[in-house]
């Protein structure tokens, strides 16, 4: 290991190797967590804006823990902006195709053209369908959020 | 299929939104052609959409398929039909104008100022046609927060004064939400037909008044009405050239149409202004009193956009004070100023922006001799100025002329000698800067302007010239406009 | 006085929300520092929420998360179930206050790097020079 | 100027308080808020839609209009943080 590479791990490690492991450790179950709060909406307490806030703090606790380059590698600003666009147009293109299918918009029992699953298990398939939208965006805004306001707009530099 | 024209006119500008900061990122090329073909669009869904209504009277439509009162119900009539053509037309004829300016000014985060510009727009589309009432806070919450960001965009000063305006906005929209809220709790629902329908019931009530009361007080912020227009000048001054070709036309002119929808759609005339008369005249009174000191402010300013700021919240005034008028001329002054008052202003920053992108400066000193130099674009301006002060040929007269109709009508003298009064103010307002700009030479101890200046560039002229006819167009079809839309939409029991 | 007693019992949350409410709309109107209006904001905010979320409150009653066969066969009483509509209306509104709050501060930061101060006197000043 | 912010807040809040006299008192199942619209979202809801949580039925389904913008609103944000903050140090 050069002294190059050295210098970068201990100012990438600020919080300590304790921290770090447990942060390791936490951050897939934070996001399991986050994926059964939003499909699991139907069910029990939770939704698309519940479950992408905690798919959003999975990453915002890695850039507290590690720092915002480490984090930005697992979640580039490209896929970042491509996710919170995409999450919207899901909600948005879901609402016109019904609405071009010869339904109301947002009529979701119109998609049963489609594919025949009966107008009202359509109704919760598509709720189903713009959860997750909802989380799409919200996960990727929150994350942005906190590396715009965190970093003072310049994602390199970072906290 | 043609049952969901009026939701295209809405969802074109937000798919398109989306896609502008999708692809925007890879290539700027592609930002202005989606951006005019959403709005334009857009704008051919509008016509067709009032077309018609022409043809087949008003409809109602409820989004997801659900029975009213329970799902979201959009409100299709000859009013919202024709502010659904005004907005998508004076959005796309700005576009080309902020097209222009945001790549000079903003070049490197064009894909972010048209993706909130877009926004904004399926906003105010879907504010006008929203017959819901906690719906309509999340849409004036969706203007307002791209209007943030336009604002913010700007140098020096204007996130101060974005800042001023988040906060002036937020009061606002939380006054609105406290309304809802004790309508909600008193009759159980939301949808605006709905509550008109249960409101008999409960109309002595204490909490219903109180419930008017912060809902208008909310929408009259949003609106700038006079004593609480102190966030408007401002923002719209330090706003990029961009943001204000578009938001100073829309954002008053929409808000007072929210207020007619709340006012006639929800509550009853009957209650706003027969039972209380003391209030109504008292808020006629207020009207006359913001028109003549944003007169007399817009008098003391020596710049161009800040001066046209101020003429936005008299005009205001104007609208607010027919609308309260209580008579069926007042109304239809009002509805009528709203579309007069969107063109000339159109008309107005426009000029602003083409002047903007050759001098640079909108002091009045720099526009010295400035006719000879730019002869179209001061041609366009003499003609806003004379819609403005209200020339007859042009469409301000019309709109004026109901106005003080109705202020005869109802007996409200002060009104009537506000509004008298403010046209002569609009006329040396506007006579002092022609007298500037075509008949003060640089030789006279002027500072000359700096650089060759030649006429503006053709993105912006030709959407000006557009405004210009379209001023002198719209006031020659006052009479068709005024039988078949706005007689057809004033509410009955006035 | 036991009118007014009996009445502030029986809606004391309405108390509650509109203390709130006049401490966060003070903090807006009267600070003069920046964030401490927005923090004013928020509290307002807070408020209107308490107030939407306790209107919709059922004595006795439990949340309205259903169990789906036992509804689709034998129905449902609705005097046990709260009333899910202000919780709806008030996700919505939490997520616009989220979204105006982030706006604000980030405004804030560029207000800050161009006065090096959050105070609206020394801004205004500095504005003068 | 903080005298007039603390008279205003207090007309403010008299009479929003005022307005309360009117109203059910706190919890009250026969509340109109109760009565009206949300008996059918109860009754209806998992019939209608299939889905057990009615806060996730009416909030995506019967008013999924007002939650299309809830997704808007925040995307807006993001967008306004990012346009209004990013990349700003080197101009000002």
């Amino acid at each position: 290991m050069t002294d190059d590479q050295d210098q970068l791990q201990t100012k990438a490690g600020t919080s300590g190797p304790i921290v770090e492991m447990a942060v390791r450790i936490m951050t897939p179950f934070i996001q399991l967590f986050g994926l059964y709060v939003i499909a699991h909406g139907h069910y029990s307490p939770g939704g698309g804006f519940q479950g992408g806030v905690i798919l959003g703090s999975a990453y915002i606790l890695l850039g507290i823990a590690f720092n915002q380059q480490i984090a930005m590698r697992y979640f580039s600003e490209r896929v970042n902006n491509m996710l919170a666009s995409g999450g919207a147009l899901i909600y948005v293109g879901t609402g016109v195709v019904c609405a071009l299918l010869g339904g109301l918009f947002l009529d979701y029992s119109a998609l049963d053209r489609i594919l025949h699953l009966g107008p009202i298990e359509w109704r919760s398939m598509g709720i189903f369908i713009v959860e997750v939208g909802v989380g799409l965006t919200v996960m990727s805004i929150m994350t942005s959020l906190f590396w715009d306001l965190g970093s003072g707009g310049e994602l390199e530099k970072g906290l | 299929m043609t049952g969901n024209l009026h939701i295209y006119v809405l969802a074109l500008p937000l798919v398109g939104a989306l896609l502008v900061n999708l692809l925007g990122r890879y290539s700027l090329r592609l930002v202005p052609p989606l951006v005019l073909g959403a709005l334009a669009l857009s704008f051919a869904a509008a016509l067709k959409v009032l077309s018609g209504v022409l043809e087949h009277g008003a409809f109602s439509y409820t989004v997801g398929n659900w029975q009213p009162p329970f799902g979201i119900e959009l409100v299709v009539d000859h009013l919202s039909a024709l502010m659904l053509v005004l907005v998508s037309a004076v959005a796309l004829v700005a576009s080309f104008a902020s097209l222009h300016s945001v790549a000079r000014e903003l070049a490197d985060r064009q894909q972010h100022f048209f993706t909130l510009y877009l926004i904004l727009i399926a906003g105010l589309h879907g504010l006008i046609l929203t017959g819901d009432a906690f719906n309509l806070y999340v849409l004036l919450e969706i203007t307002s927060i791209t209007t943030y960001g336009l604002i913010a965009m700007g140098r020096g000063r204007a996130p101060l004064s974005s800042f001023n305006y988040i906060i002036m906005g937020s009061i606002a929209a939380c006054f609105y939400l406290l309304g809802v809220g004790y309508l909600y709790i008193l009759t159980g629902t939301l949808n605006m037909a709905d509550i008109a329908h249960i409101f008999p019931t409960v109309q002595g009530n204490v909490a219903v008044a109180t419930a008017f009361a912060f809902m208008l007080i909310g929408l009259w912020i949003k609106m700038a009405f006079f004593p609480l227009h102190g966030w408007l000048p401002r923002a719209y001054s330090d706003a990029p050239i961009g943001t204000g070709v578009l938001v100073a036309p829309l954002m008053t002119k929409v808000t007072v149409y929210l207020m007619i929808r709340v006012m006639f759609s929800v509550f009853t005339p009957q209650y706003e202004f027969f039972q209380h008369p003391g209030v109504q005249n008292a808020i006629v009174w207020v009207a006359a009193l913001a028109i003549v000191c944003a007169s007399i402010l817009a008098l003391g300013q020596r710049d161009l956009r800040r001066m046209l700021t101020y003429i936005i919240v008299a005009e205001v005034g104007y609208m607010v004070g027919g609308v309260w008028l209580a008579n069926s001329q007042g109304l239809t002054g009002a509805i009528l100023h709203i579309v007069n008052d969107a063109l000339m202003t159109l008309c107005l920053f426009l000029v602003v922006a083409a002047i903007a992108s050759r001098v640079g400066s909108l002091h009045f000193d720099n526009l010295t001799g400035l006719y000879r130099k730019m002869p179209l674009t001061m041609a366009a301006f003499t003609v806003g100025a004379f819609a403005m002060i209200g020339v007859p040929p042009t469409c301000g007269f019309y709109s004026k002329w109901y106005l003080i109709l109705g202020g005869i009508e109802a007996g409200q003298w002060p009104y009537v000698v506000a509004l008298v009064f403010s046209s002569l103010v609009n006329a040396v307002l506007f006579f002092r800067i022609i007298e500037i700009a075509y008949f003060r030479t640089e030789g006279d101890g002027h500072v000359p302007l700096p650089g060759p200046i030649a006429e503006a560039p053709q993105m912006i002229l030709q959407p000006l010239l557009l405004a210009a006819v379209a001023l002198i167009l719209v006031g020659l079809a006052t009479g068709p406009l005024v039988e078949q839309v706005i007689r057809v939409a004033v509410p009955g029991g006035l | 006085m036991d009118g007014l007693m009996s009445e502030i019992v029986a809606k004391y949350n309405y108390w509650i929300y509109v203390i709130l409410m006049m401490i966060g709309f003070y903090a807006m109107l009267a600070k003069r520092n920046l964030v401490k209006k927005l923090f004013g904001l928020n509290i307002f905010q807070t408020a209107i929420i308490l107030m939407f979320v306790s209107a919709g409150v059922k004595h006795g009653a439990k949340i309205p998360i259903l169990d789906k066969h036992e509804v689709l066969e034998h129905g449902v009483n609705v005097a046990q179930v709260v009333n899910p509509l202000p919780h709806v209306l008030m996700l919505t509104a939490i997520v616009v206050s989220v979204s105006v709050t982030g706006v604000a501060l980030a405004i804030l930061q560029r207000i800050y790097r161009r006065y090096g101060t959050l105070e609206e006197d020394e801004i205004l000043e500095k504005i003068k020079e | 100027m903080k005298k007039l912010a603390f008279v205003a807040v207090l007309l403010t809040g008299a009479l929003l308080l005022y307005g309360t006299k009117d109203f059910p008192a706190w919890g009250d199942p026969m509340a109109p808020a109760a009565q009206h619209l949300s008996p059918t979202y109860i009754e209806k809801g998992v019939e209608q839609t299939h889905v057990p949580n009615i806060v996730t039925a009416v909030l995506g389904d019967y008013r999924g209009y007002d939650t299309m913008f809830e997704t808007v609103v925040i995307y807006c944000a993001g967008i306004v943080v990012i346009g209004a903050l990013r990349g700003w140090r080197e101009d000002e």
